[in-house]
């Protein structure tokens, strides 16, 4: 694993590596050579499988981070590539023709994230929702409970309450 | 928030295609008027003679036959009622694979929009009378899914519901309970719900899609 | 004699047909031929001829009468005279051949008149 | 023979007789197969209800004039089969209309209820009925064989074809029975018996697992209802055919009612015990077993 | 009359003067030539009359006014007539033929016709043999000189092949003719008989005389010179050079054949059956239209030698047989010449420009036939003949080979006449008037031959019997309009049933009554065609006329002769199929196949008797009785398409037009089940080892069933269904009347009823809907039942009558079928049958499902229904079949009774309704009231309680709550039955296919290879003619 990590910072140097566990490392990449990274993890490493490929929403810092988990079967050890988009310009280049399950992974992102991969299939056919009229539902920015009133008639008189407060409420109404 | 101008075009198998004959002229195919009963539902009256509509209705009661449809995780709640333990078969209840034969559509959980269209597909799919039983708070007010941009709200705004089963989710001892109750709606004549739904045909269709936004089937799916 | 001429035709025969089977050019062929027809009229000759006997010129020499113990056969010749008119038509024909077949495909090489077969 | 007017009032009583039994019969073998699953089981009576529910329901839609026919034959096949066949030996009018025809007539009366019902599945247009229909004539087809094979065994041991003189030369005891007389057409005939009702292992034609109920997916109200009398009239007719081939006939009400339960029994056992065969595995099962089977019946002969 | 040698004094004479002409006058040139051709064949003409009908004696010619030995004479007797007739007329019509080249060539080569016509009929006429030599060499020089003249290069380097081979022949005869005299003093033919028994020198002249005539007639292998000839020369003088040549060659061997001996027949047979067997086989991988017309003309000179070599054996029938084959082949080999002279290409493939004229395919199919020996030609005759003579004298291999050579070439003609039916064609093929008249003329003549032969020999001439002259009428009708000729078709068929329905006997009757009347019905489907439809009336008229007549047979030719007109007119009809030029092939070449094992059966049985009755056959002895018995049934089973000779089926009845289909299928199928009922009616059940022939018919019958079934349940092509399923039909009758017992028979009798009635309604239902849907494939179908009712309700009725579900007529066929085999003790077929059985429910409930069930298709949805005239015969079959399956009695009952007479015990009981058997019984109007009672009462019921259902459409059906996508994604009807394919595919092995594909194969393989033996080198040739005359030493060396 270190060799591995070793190789990959020789050929793709000065980036960040967190290792999660001894089987599991995270390495950030630039966007531009995460092809390459992905190449040479998959050709030269033997890390064939694509695990995920997924995104976190750091809104404060106005970045998607992408996150390309590969498996190496042999030596049962994943290494995630980590790539870091701007938000306003979220467009990432496509991997399904290295990996083509990495094709639905895509359209997911696109369709949760708005997060574009040109040229992958049909990438900006509906994936989960259908007839879906509102922004990426998973942007952080995006306010559900907005959305759902607007969107959904609701039932009067529902009670939200905290579960804590409630039950503290319940069991020990003597403490008000 | 949310884009009320984004239209959906019709899916392309439903647009009206141009077709070639055998014998080499062209015609238009229209899938929705030629592929689909463009009827809309009638009101089916009870029998005049009210003992024999009661009796007609205790038969119904004592044989519901389930539409095996599972929603969301009260699919999973439903099955124990199959097991020696519950055993629900002993109520006349059973489960059918096919809406044709099915009176009992069981909306078992949280209904996203997606899977709203199915159910509206399958129940209008049943035939009448058919009775319509929500179960858990998810179908009731959106449960916890109160604020989730894809899980309707309330089920009764959409479907014609006969009876709520509350809990989250109910214990198969509350569905026992549920179809006891709802036994005795039917009996006493009250579960129309399917005379409902023809009745509001238009109300429940304006409700439905309001939230399904690429409505593509007839309005009603024989 | 006559089984000397006879063999002589034979041998001519043979020769002539080896010439005429080995020979790619046409015509060192007909030439093959050509000795072959006169081996073939030697042997036709010398069947007929009989020991001893005159030519079948009837005359003074030979009276009719006596004809019959006197001359040879004079039919062998008769068809030995008309086998060297037929063999002269053929070989002119062949000639012919060999000339047009000069003209149109600039060869004499029989080998290479095989557009058809099969 | 004369034809007697009697005979339908006859007929039909025979009908209200087997549908009821078998209505009843159906519902104490599935709560026998509760029990063994430690259920309580269907109510005696839930076939009534069910029957009259199905009867009764309100709206129904149709798929055209074969889809509307197709229950009426199948109906028309379950209660023919059963008119056609001396029910009860010995007596004239239990007989039945049995004067119309023999065996083969039975034997080949089963087809109509099924081309009847597979044209109309096959009108419903729904792919799934069609590819119920697909495995089901396969099957059956596979599993007629042996039972063909030892009706012609049986035909052949008592020259006859007539059901009713079959019966009369199983009389006289229990050991004069074909049971006895030819075990081996009995058991191949028996395992076609077991293909032909629908029961695991050969229940892969209405598979309610994968897909949902193969010909019937389209039928429901009272298209369903006739599939279902049907379903507890034809068994019935079957089994009479084979007890009359095979187990005696039976000479009384009560006798039939046992020898026909016992018989469904069967059916039930085996269908309890085994997982299921998919079609090219019946197919092969009954080509492997049962024909060999048979074929060591008929030369039995 | 003026004296025949006239004829090459006009020759002579003739070509004299044309050396004298002036150039530039060819015109006149060519007049005088045709003059002079015309005056020959006019004397020619006036002997044969004068000799034929005349009856004047055999003319001898003598020259220098002395008698032979010592001047050279001439004969001229009927055969000789007869040939110069030929030659003069050939020579004559190809001067005409070839008017445009003659006048470009000049008058050197009219010339150069004229003597070489001369020649040829010197050739024929000398008696001596020096003569003879020079009309030879006269003949060489001329057809060289011909080649020499053409404007081809390659006919240059074919004429100096022939010079050589010429050359060496020239010497061979030569020296031969020497020796010969040296032995006999003689050079009159008349003087040799014997010769070859003088010994010394006597011995080397026979050989050496007849290996140089026989080298005239282009005996395999050394031939490839003559091939190069045919291929090059114009084909005006390639009919010269086929007709006449050969003819001459053919009467010079004859006319020698007496001096060789007796020793010299089996060599000159074994010769001519090599030839003829290569030659054929060589053809089969020809593409050049006139490569592969000079293998045919090899390959019949070489039957006429072998007829020539077995001249003793034959006796007096010996000039009926070489008379026939060489007429035959000379009209139609001139014939074919002249044709191919129309064609621009000169692949087989461009003959197709022919079809746009009926009149030359008319006349290619004539000349075809007559090559082919089929009626009524006089090939026809003499073939029938020569079986049957070669028979009589213990030939039986011999027999073997001809009829295997005959049927390659068969395969190669008729493939050929399938590319010029089918393939495509370019332009329409221009001819000018007189062409047309010259080659349709000869064609004419072919079938003035054909009447001669009937007249002369001693069967019954073809061309008098009533019902094949009707069928040819239509020929000449054929330029009315269809429908107008459909009425006459029809009026045809019932008259002829009217005019012929008292004399049937009950198994007569039954066939008669599906062939006329039957065939009637399925004409009205015809109507709906429009236009002319050339040629289709007078193939179905003929096959119709071949039905008739088979049924009537009395005579073992008449049957044959039948057998063959059936076959010839069901294969016309067969081919007009879009896309069945191959399975009208197959078709074709299983039928021809199984023809020749019918006429060796006859020819066995009738021990080479010419009039052999039907009847007789029952007489037959018991050691040949096996045999003839294995042959008869192995042709009839051709047609029936048993397991193992099927293979043509499938296609031929597919591909055929709509209303062809239920022909071929529902009457012609039956005419094999005749010859098999006939068959056994007369010869019972023999034994060969022990075996029960007919336990095997049972077997074939049971397996036959199991297959056909099997594979038809596998079919995505609706008539490729329907075709199968008719193999597995006909496996049923044939297990049926295997059982030889009364209700078996009975079965199969209600079986040629049943089957004729169901199969030409499904075929016409399933052609109408084809029509209407363009396609045949089921899948591509789908949910026609709403647009087209009355084709559902004809195929619903149909699969129900022929599951045999009751209530229906079919019903009745199975339970007949089992009352028949409880009398049988044959157990084993009867479990293959009883496999078989439920099998076909399953492609019945395919056809029906996947047509007009299921999920009707977007270019489908404006679909009619078929047309009227499609319909209407449907829905007639359906008001029958219905009255049948009430009133079976109709029918059956007299068939029943008739077949008392033939298998009195266990028949049928006819008590009130009830129909009993020994073993069960059967009652047809309680089973029909019972049920439509039940019926009735149950949609009643039904009724009631949903008389307000919904109609809905074809997407309205639950699909997992979704919707479906598109019909043709829901539509289950591909590969239907695959769980099954799964289980029993493995039974599907196309052994059959198989078998004949690596048959057809290596035959083709061999043609192919074998040929590059002709290399094309002149030297070679030499080679080959110089090993061919060693060869022949070393086996004549021991013979002599």
């Amino acid at each position: 694993m270190d060799k591995i990590l070793a190789r990959l910072e020789e050929r793709f140097p000065g980036r960040a590596t967190t290792r999660q566990r001894p089987d599991l490392a995270f390495v950030t990449i630039e966007a531009a050579w995460l092809r390459e990274a992905a190449l040479h993890l998959r050709d030269r490493e033997g890390f064939t499988h694509l695990v995920l490929l997924t995104a976190v929403d750091w809104l404060e810092a106005g970045q998607f981070q992408l996150t390309y988990l590969l498996h190496n079967r042999a030596r049962a050890c994943d290494i995630g590539l980590r790539v870091m988009l701007a938000r306003d310009a979220a467009t990432m280049e496509s991997i399904h023709d290295l990996w083509p399950t990495g094709a639905t992974y895509q359209r997911e992102l696109r369709e949760m994230f708005g997060i574009d991969f040109p040229g992958s299939p049909r990438v900006d056919a509906e994936f989960i929702l259908e007839g879906w009229i509102g922004p990426p539902p998973y942007r952080r920015d995006f306010d559900t409970l907005a959305f759902a009133e607007s969107n959904f008639r609701h039932r009067e008189g529902r009670e939200t309450r905290d579960p804590a407060a409630h039950m503290k409420h319940k069991l020990y109404p003597e403490k008000g | 928030m949310k884009d009320d101008s984004r239209k959906f075009p019709l899916r392309p198998e439903l647009e009206p295609r141009e077709v070639k004959t055998p014998d080499g002229q062209t015609i238009t195919v229209d899938p929705l008027r030629d592929y689909f009963c463009e009827a809309a539902p009638r009101v089916h009256a009870p029998v005049y003679v009210k003992i024999v509509e009661d009796f007609f209705n205790w038969a119904r009661s004592e044989s519901l036959w389930i539409l095996g449809f599972g929603t969301g995780c009260g699919a999973i709640e439903m099955r124990p009622l199959m097991t020696p333990r519950f055993d629900a078969y002993r109520f006349g209840i059973q489960w059918r694979p096919t809406p044709r034969q099915a009176n009992l559509l069981m909306i078992s959980g949280y209904l996203s929009v997606k899977t709203l269209k199915r159910a509206i597909r399958s129940y209008e799919q049943m035939q009448s009378p058919k009775y319509v039983v929500g179960l858990g708070s998810c179908t009731i007010n959106g449960g916890m899914y109160f604020d989730s941009y894809n899980t309707i709200k309330r089920l009764d705004d959409y479907l014609p519901v006969d009876l709520y089963i509350a809990g989250c989710m109910p214990r198969p001892e509350a569905l026992l309970k549920g179809f006891e109750d709802l036994k005795k709606i039917i009996r006493a004549g009250k579960a129309e719900g399917a005379n409902a739904y023809a009745e509001n045909f238009a109300q429940y269709k304006e409700r439905q899609k309001a939230v399904i936004h690429d409505w593509d089937m007839p309005d009603y799916n024989w | 004699m006559v089984y000397l001429a006879l063999a002589t035709g034979f041998a001519l025969i043979l020769l002539g047909l080896y010439g005429a089977i080995t020979r790619r050019n046409l015509l060192r062929l007909i030439v093959g031929f050509t000795v072959a027809d006169t081996g073939t009229h030697l042997v036709m000759v010398s069947v007929g001829y009989l020991p001893g006997r005159t030519a079948p010129i009837l005359g003074a020499a030979v009276p009719p009468e006596v004809a019959a113990l006197r001359i040879i056969d004079p039919v062998p010749q008769a068809l030995v005279l008309t086998a060297i008119v037929i063999g002269l038509g053929v070989t002119a024909l062949m000639l012919a051949y060999a000339w047009r077949i000069y003209a149109t495909r600039g060869t004499l090489d029989i080998s290479r008149l095989r557009q058809l077969k099969w | 023979m004369d034809f007697q007017w009697i005979k339908v009032a006859y007929a039909l009583l025979t009908l209200f007789i087997v549908l009821n039994y078998g209505l009843l019969m159906t519902a104490v073998i599935q709560k026998m197969g509760a029990r063994a699953g430690r259920r309580y089981g269907i109510r005696v009576y839930q076939n009534y209800i069910d029957l009259l529910k199905n009867y009764v329901l309100r709206s129904k839609i149709t798929h055209g004039y074969m889809y509307y026919l197709g229950p009426v034959f199948r109906l028309t096949g379950g209660i023919g089969l059963l008119l056609f066949v001396p029910t009860i030996y010995g007596s004239e009018m239990w007989a039945n209309f049995s004067f119309s025809g023999d065996l083969i007539l039975a034997l080949y009366f089963v087809f109509f209820g099924t081309l009847g019902m597979a044209l109309g599945a096959g009108e419903s247009g729904h792919p799934l009925s069609a590819l119920g229909v697909s495995r089901g004539l396969s099957q059956v087809t596979s599993a007629e064989l042996p039972f063909a094979i030892a009706v012609f065994a049986v035909a052949l041991q008592y020259q006859t074809l007539s059901v009713t003189e079959i019966v009369a030369a199983q009389q006289g005891g229990v050991m004069s029975w074909t049971l006895f007389t030819n075990p081996f057409a009995v058991a191949a005939a028996m395992l076609g018996f077991l293909g032909s009702m629908m029961r695991a292992p050969f229940d892969v034609v209405l598979a309610p697992q994968e897909i949902p109920i193969g010909p019937p997916t389209e039928f429901h109200s009272a298209y369903l209802a006739l599939l279902q009398t049907n379903r507890n009239i034809f068994p019935v007719a079957k089994i009479v055919i084979y007890m009359n081939l095979f187990f005696g006939g039976a000479a009384s009400w009560p006798v039939f009612g046992i020898k026909v339960f016992l018989l469904y029994l069967v059916s039930a056992f085996v269908g309890v015990a085994f997982p299921r065969f998919r079609v090219e595995q019946s197919v092969r099962f009954f080509l492997i077993w049962g024909v060999p089977l048979a074929i060591v019946g008929l030369y039995w002969v | 009359m003026v004296s025949a040698i006239s004829i090459i004094a006009i020759g002579l004479g003739a070509a004299f003067l044309l050396g004298l002409m002036r150039e530039g006058r060819e015109a006149l040139a060519h007049a005088l030539t045709v003059l002079a051709l015309g005056a020959m064949s006019a004397v020619a003409v006036g002997w044969l009359w004068l000799l034929g009908p005349g009856g004047a004696a055999v003319q001898e010619i003598t020259t220098a006014g002395t008698m032979p030995p010592f001047a050279i004479n001439l004969r001229v007797g009927l055969t000789e007539a007869v040939a110069l007739v030929m030659i003069t007329l050939a020579g004559l019509a190809s001067a005409l033929h070839m008017r445009a080249v003659l006048l470009r060539m000049g008058r050197r080569a009219m010339a150069v016709l004229l003597i070489a016509v001369m020649a040829l009929a010197g050739i024929v006429m000398t008696r001596d043999l020096f003569n003879l030599f020079v009309f030879f060499e006269l003949a060489a020089i001329s057809t060289g000189g011909m080649v020499l003249l053409s404007d081809d290069e390659d006919a240059l380097g074919a004429g100096f092949k022939y010079m050589i081979v010429a050359q060496i022949v020239s010497i061979l005869l030569l020296i031969g003719i020497i020796f010969a005299y040296h032995a006999t003093g003689s050079l009159n033919i008349d003087d040799m008989g014997g010769l070859a028994a003088m010994g010394g020198g006597a011995a080397l002249a026979v050989f050496l005389v007849v290996a140089a005539l026989v080298l005239e007639t282009k005996p395999f292998p050394a031939n490839g010179w003559a091939l190069d000839i045919y291929q090059a020369a114009h084909p005006g003088f390639s009919a010269i050079l086929s007709a006449g040549t050969g003819t001459a060659a053919l009467i010079a061997v004859d006319k020698f054949a007496g001096a060789g001996g007796a020793a010299l027949a089996p060599v000159l047979t074994g010769l001519g059956l090599l030839t003829f067997v290569a030659a054929n086989l060589l053809g089969l991988a020809q593409t050049n239209d006139r490569r592969l017309l000079g293998y045919s003309s090899v390959a019949q000179t070489g039957l006429i030698l072998a007829v020539i070599g077995q001249r003793e054996a034959l006796g007096e029938s010996y000039l009926l047989i070489a008379g026939g084959l060489l007429v035959g082949h000379a009209i139609a080999k001139a014939g074919l010449f002249w044709l191919s002279g129309l064609v621009k290409g000169r692949d087989l493939t461009d003959w197709a420009t022919l079809r746009r004229s009926p009149l030359l395919v008319f006349a290619m199919a004539t000349f075809l036939a007559m090559l082919l020996g089929l009626p009524p030609f006089p090939g026809f005759y003499a073939k029938w003949a020569l079986v049957h003579g070669l028979v009589a004298s213990g030939g039986g291999a011999l027999v073997a080979l001809v009829l295997i050579g005959a049927l390659i070439e068969a395969g190669y003609l008729l493939r050929w006449f399938g590319f010029t039916m089918k393939r495509e064609a370019s332009e329409a093929v221009a001819s000018t008037p007189a062409e047309l008249a010259l080659v349709l003329a000869v064609a004419l003549a072919g079938w003035g031959a054909g009447w001669i032969w009937g007249e002369v020999g001693p069967y019954e001439n073809l061309l008098r019997a009533p019902a094949l002259l009707l069928a040819l009428a239509f020929l000449l009708l054929d330029w009315l309009p269809a429908r107008v000729k459909n009425v006459a078709a029809i009026a045809a068929l019932i008259g002829g049933f009217a005019a012929s329905f008292a004399s049937y006997d009950p198994l007569q009757m039954i066939f008669a009554a599906i062939i006329m009347p039957g065939g009637a019905v399925i004409l009205l489907a015809s109507f709906y065609e429009h236009g002319r439809r050339v040629g289709f009336y007078p193939s179905a008229m003929l096959m119709f006329a071949g039905m008739a007549m088979l049924i009537v047979a009395q005579s073992s030719f008449g049957f044959f002769a039948a057998w063959e007109v059936l076959t010839v007119g069901s294969y016309f009809l067969i081919l007009r199929g879009k896309y069945s030029e191959p399975h009208a092939l197959s078709y074709v070449l299983f039928s021809l196949g199984g023809a020749f094992a019918i006429m060796a059966g006859f020819a066995l049985a009738s021990g080479g008797m010419a009039n052999f009755t039907m009847a007789a056959l029952a007489q037959v002895p018991l050691t040949l009785a096996p045999w003839v018995f294995i042959l008869l049934a192995l042709g009839f089973m051709t047609k029936t398409a048993a397991i193992g000779l099927h293979i043509w089926l499938p296609g031929a009845h597919a591909e055929a037009e709509t209303d062809v289909s239920p022909m071929v299928s529902g009457i012609l199928l039956k005419a094999g089940l005749f010859g098999l009922m006939v068959l056994m009616l007369q010869m019972g059940s023999p034994s060969l080892y022990g075996v029960k022939l007919t336990y095997v018919l049972l077997w074939i019958g049971a397996l036959t069933a199991l297959i056909g079934n099997l594979i038809a349940a596998f079919q995505e092509d609706a008539k490729r269904l329907l075709a199968y399923s008719s193999i597995g039909q006909m496996g049923y009758a044939i297990f049926g009347i295997a059982l030889m017992n009364h209700l078996g028979w009975l079965m199969a009798l209600m079986f040629v009823i049943n089957h004729y009635i169901y199969k030409s309604m499904l075929f016409l239902s399933v052609g109408g809907v084809a029509k209407r849907t363009g396609t045949r494939l089921m899948y591509k179908m789908g949910g026609l039942i709403a647009l087209m009712p009355l084709s559902f309700i004809a195929v619903l009725i149909g699969i129900i009558a022929m599951s045999g579900v009751p209530p229906l007529s079919g019903f009745g066929g199975r339970w007949i079928f089992y009352n028949a085999i409880m009398e049988s003790d044959a157990r084993a077929p009867m479990i293959v049958i009883f496999l078989s059985g439920p099998i076909a429910f399953l492609y019945l409930f395919r056809l029906i499902h996947s047509i007009f069930l299921g999920q009707l298709k977007d270019e489908n949805r404006r679909l009619r229904e078929a047309p009227f005239w499609i319909v209407l015969p449907q829905m007639l079959y359906t008001a029958f079949l219905l009255v049948f399956a009430v009133v079976p009695g109709l029918a059956l009952r007299r068939v029943d009774g008739y077949l008392s007479t033939i298998f009195p015990e266990h028949g049928l009981n006819w008590d009130g309704l009830t129909i009993r058997s020994d073993y069960g019984y059967w009652s047809p109007v309680s089973v029909m009231a019972v049920t439509v009672g039940i019926f009735a009462s149950v949609l009643l019921l039904l009724v009631l309680l949903n008389h307000r259902a919904q109609k809905v459409k074809q997407f309205n059906i639950v699909y997992s709550a979704e919707r479906p996508f598109r019909p043709e994604t829901t539509h289950f009807a591909w590969n239907f039955f695959a769980p099954y394919r799964k289980a029993l595919g493995f039974l599907l092995a196309p052994l059959a296919t198989t078998f004949w594909d690596g048959v057809t194969g290596s035959l083709h393989g061999a043609a192919d290879f074998l040929r590059r033996f002709y290399t094309g080198d002149g030297q070679h040739y030499a080679y080959h003619v110089l090993g061919f005359v060693l060869v022949l030493i070393l086996i004549v060396g021991g013979g002599l």
